[in-house]
């Protein structure tokens, strides 16, 4: 019997295909699509303490294999969505994350507490959860209040994941820039602080010109880019981090594959994201569960454990 | 998977596409198509020119890569379709104007068959292709061939006017409209960069004046007088 | 009258465009296919004190719009160039750049003295010179010795540079790694070291997992992400770079179009180089120098000064 | 640019393509091909299996994406071609040997031509192809299929032998030359991956007990005791 299972912080998953925040709205928007309850899990679009409306001027372009994309976090605000999507992420059978970004420490902090007490108050109430982990965005890098200097370097994100995780008893992932300076030690730091767990990568910051208005394409100069275009470097980055740190890993960046994902495991991820490629095809989802579960079938592979990390 | 029944090359640079396709869909909306393995990354929203129960047509101007790959594909290709999605036209009667600016005309013939009393206003730059098809799902159709097609209307005359066409067309269209004091309903369709068309991303969120809104899912057909042009 | 000639240390260039170290051999290669004197310059493959075997195992793959490679500075040493290709590089009427990598900093200061020795002594002798610039590459991320930390941390890179610069009276282009863990401040050490130019970005560090042998692809486990897909990550750099100091730059990573020329340029580079490009086309450098004309008659521009970093 | 001429597919995996080309080269020689704009990134090198003064045939094994483009060309299709690169088989007399494996074959049509006495050995995993073309350019051709055709020959038979073929045969031809202490000369034509074509990238450069050698310049045929298998 094939297992695709794995647990990470306690919460089990299904299987190890979680779609990546920003990309799979709050779930509903695929729901329509297929039984989004068969994925390992999905994290919510990025959330902020106040509603954000997000940047002007053009949001996505296309790049060679990748796209960027500047959306600036738009986002109801994380009261608009507890009180909005409680009840139906409560009707889900499925890893439901969080994922919370934020300006200052302070947002980060209250909306990280907003969550907890809503989250206790609901189980209290009804003994069912809404919310099984949080992930934290300290990498955003679209955002010009700060965003991106929390993950950058490793004391700004200490503060972060510090007051974080003093506010929820529930498991913390927190989610790498590849743009820290030194990623290994963010890691660590992370482990240190009391992560549950790591993900990692967030879009690589990136620039695109329209050289016929001599402009940048994006308001902020600079946006994200994600897709399979950047899949080789986060691997790489996924390796790095696995040898760092004994936190689980979930790895991301540019999978569209069955193989890419086993490529990931492979590096010493335990699940992994899947973003951009739920956008080239909105079945990616079920497709590499199944694509997953061919490949272990013919290679005789039971479990993912056999070929985790598989790579020193 | 949808495999393609023809093509045809109405000009150097548009083409009329019919795919086997039995999901159907209203006027106004639009299918994402994808007609290449790996390059371009993403599929184009392109809306229904016409369907059947079986078939679907889409009319296309090339622009760029997606486009191009698009005016290559010969019957019997296979393409990736998902669809239909956005709001579409809404439901009307009385007297309605259907303005189209440029390859922005690709939704009316269908809305013009569906649609007892519509006039329909076709702007070309240059060659105006498809006119006599249109006046079979038209009594009135007006061509206007590169000057400003909206010139020719008066949106009081109608009870509600639809425009779809370039940015600029639709800032006029809003202009007209507060201009002409009309009492006219008049629907403007948005045409922004889209990556998932299911209301995920974000992509497409532009501003209105009732705040923000997704082309793809709250669109794209939306109340002229609605919308914040910058 | 166009004028696509540019000016960088007082070495003046026939056009931007310039080939990249480790892309175009030494020159001779690409000879026969139409003449290099056409070419803004070249930087030859990357020189080391001593001659190197480079890398076993697989040393090139293809990613999505992308390839690795993991050649480990195979060359022949420095002292067998200046003898073998000396004559050659005098009879060329391109800017003539030498790439100098190392493992160790006396590597580098010993290559560097070698270089200067000779150039001496040819220019005295013949009156011509054979070598107009050195690049010095701080950031080849395939030597196991070593040669990647000097590009990530600015105080291991300030002693190199240091090094070098004592022992050259040549013109002297830093290339920057995009691994460098703050690439501003490795480019404002670089100005204060006495550097004359910037070139970046260097591969970035990448991985591939041949999921049916369950190994890394390339024998030192990462390697070197080069072509279209690190465009954006490129072009953003080079743009931040050039905010950061007033060095001429020389940018680079993924150009394939004339239209990515013009990007680079507008984001702040005075010329270019072009790598992966060449094995897609091998006649990418007189495509892309035609490219470029015809988009300034088009544009009417005159003069890239026109346009160089006009992109705030 | 080049024109494909034609685009025999001699089974499901292997074809035979035709391209308007003067260029012609040597046997044993390869052209660098592309038939796609951006996806793969790199050009294919495929051994020259045949040319004329206006046209080359290159035979071909689909194994991956390019190759699999390869094999969707139709006539009238442009292809981006650079050649012919490459030493090719040197310039032999005497009794010769052209021992092709799998694709490995391809090299040996045009180099049975050009040889004097040449005897062909084609050993195919299953379905043999082209077999009564080779016999109309050598008078002795000996197939196998599913065996090893190397069991069938002793190199002392012959002044020259020529190995193609994947790398675990010319493993086996290295060790069969060392075990029947011929005095054949035995040459072998490696396929490394490459990025140039042109000696420029060292991406193709590999161990000799001589030192490195690049197989896109210095090769691809070199003797076979020279060549240092990992
Ligand atoms: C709801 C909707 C309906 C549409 N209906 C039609 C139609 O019926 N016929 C038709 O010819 N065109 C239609 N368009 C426009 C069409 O989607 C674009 O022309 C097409 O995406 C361009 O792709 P490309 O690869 O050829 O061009 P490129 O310029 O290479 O595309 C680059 C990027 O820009 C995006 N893009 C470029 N232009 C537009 C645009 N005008 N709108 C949205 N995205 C754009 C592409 O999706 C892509 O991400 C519609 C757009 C929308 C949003
Ligand atoms: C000198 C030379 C002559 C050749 N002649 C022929 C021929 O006549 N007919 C034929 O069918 N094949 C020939 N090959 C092999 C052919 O080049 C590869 O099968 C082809 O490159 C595979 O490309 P792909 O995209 O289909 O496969 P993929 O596996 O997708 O290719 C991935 C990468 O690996 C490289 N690669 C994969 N297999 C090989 C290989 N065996 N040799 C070199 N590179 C490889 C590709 O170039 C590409 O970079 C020759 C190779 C060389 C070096
Ligand atoms: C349109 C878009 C919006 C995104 N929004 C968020 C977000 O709100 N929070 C976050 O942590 N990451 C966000 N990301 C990053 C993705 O979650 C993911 O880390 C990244 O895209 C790399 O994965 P991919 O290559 O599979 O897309 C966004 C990515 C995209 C493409
Ligand atoms: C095969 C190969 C070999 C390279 N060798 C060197 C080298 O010896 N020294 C160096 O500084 N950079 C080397 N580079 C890096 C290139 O010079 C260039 O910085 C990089 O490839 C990015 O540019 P591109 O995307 O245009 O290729 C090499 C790149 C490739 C692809
Ligand atoms: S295209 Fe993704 S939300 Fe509209
Ligand atoms: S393929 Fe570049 S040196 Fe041989």
């Amino acid at each position: 019997m094939i297992d695709l299972s794995c647990n990470i912080a306690g919460i089990s998953f299904k299987n190890p295909i979680v779609m990546a925040s920003g990309t799979f709205g709050f779930g509903r928007e695929y729901s329509g699509f297929y039984d989004i309850n068969k994925l390992g899990g999905f994290v919510g679009k990025g959330l902020t303490l106040q509603p954000k409306e997000g940047n002007n001027g053009t949001r996505m372009a296309e790049t060679a294999a990748g796209m960027m994309n500047s959306i600036g976090l738009e986002n109801p605000g994380i009261h608009a969505f507890l009180t909005q999507e409680s009840a139906y992420w409560q009707s889900l059978d499925t890893v439901r994350i969080v994922n919370l970004g934020g300006g200052t420490l302070e947002d980060y902090r209250a909306g990280a507490e907003l969550i907890q007490e809503h989250e206790q108050r609901i189980r209290k109430d009804t003994g069912r959860s809404s919310i099984d982990m949080i992930e934290l965005n300290i990498s955003c890098p679209n955002v010009k209040e700060g965003g991106m200097a929390f993950g950058i370097q490793t004391d700004a994100a200490r503060h972060v994941v510090r007051a974080v995780r003093n506010k929820t008893s529930l498991p913390l992932i927190v989610k790498l820039s590849p743009g820290a300076e030194n990623l290994a030690e963010m890691a660590i730091m992370c482990e240190h602080e009391g992560a549950d767990a790591l993900s990692l990568i967030n879009t690589i910051s990136a620039m695109k010109i329209d050289i016929r208005k001599r402009k940048s394409v994006f308001e902020h100069g600079y946006a994200g880019l994600s897709g399979p275009a950047i899949k080789p470097i986060a691997l790489r980055m996924v390796h790095q981090v696995a040898h760092a740190v004994t936190l689980p890993i979930i790895g991301m960046g540019g999978i569209t594959t069955a193989d890419d994902v086993i490529e990931f495991i492979m590096a010493g991820a335990d699940a992994v994201q899947v973003g951009t490629a739920n956008f080239i095809n909105l079945r990616t989802g079920p497709d590499l569960i199944e694509g997953v579960t061919a490949w272990m079938e013919q290679e005789g592979v039971q479990s993912l454990d056999e070929i985790r990390g598989i790579i020193s | 998977m949808a495999k393609v029944i023809s093509n045809m090359h109405l000009n150097e640079k548009v083409g009329l596409l019919e795919v086997e396709c039995d999901r159907g869909g209203k006027p106004g909306q639009f299918y994402m198509l994808r007609a290449w393995d790996t390059y371009p990354l993403l599929p184009r929203p392109i809306s229904i020119f016409d369907c059947t129960d079986h078939s679907i047509r889409f009319l296309y101007l090339v622009v760029g890569e997606g486009t191009r790959r698009l005016y290559q594909l010969r019957a019997g290709d296979n393409l990736m379709l998902e669809g239909p999605f956005g709001n579409g036209f809404p439901e009307l009667s009385g007297k309605i104007a259907l303005i189209g600016g440029g390859i922005g005309i690709a939704p009316f013939y269908y809305a013009a068959k569906q649609y007892e009393n519509a006039d329909v206003y076709l702007g070309f730059s240059d060659q105006p292709y498809l006119v006599e098809e249109f006046k079979q799902v038209s009594s009135s159709v007006t061509v206007d061939v590169g000057g400003t097609i909206l010139d020719t209307i008066s949106f009081s005359d109608y009870d509600h006017v639809i425009a779809c066409g370039p940015e600029g067309m639709l800032k006029a269209v809003q202009a007209k409209q507060a201009a002409e004091q009309t009492d006219a309903n008049v629907y403007v369709s948005l045409e922004n960069k889209m990556a998932c068309g299911v209301g995920a991303c974000l992509a497409c969120s532009t501003k209105h004046k009732t705040g923000r809104k997704k082309t793809c899912t709250d669109g794209p057909v939306f109340r002229a007088e609605e919308v914040s042009f910058v």
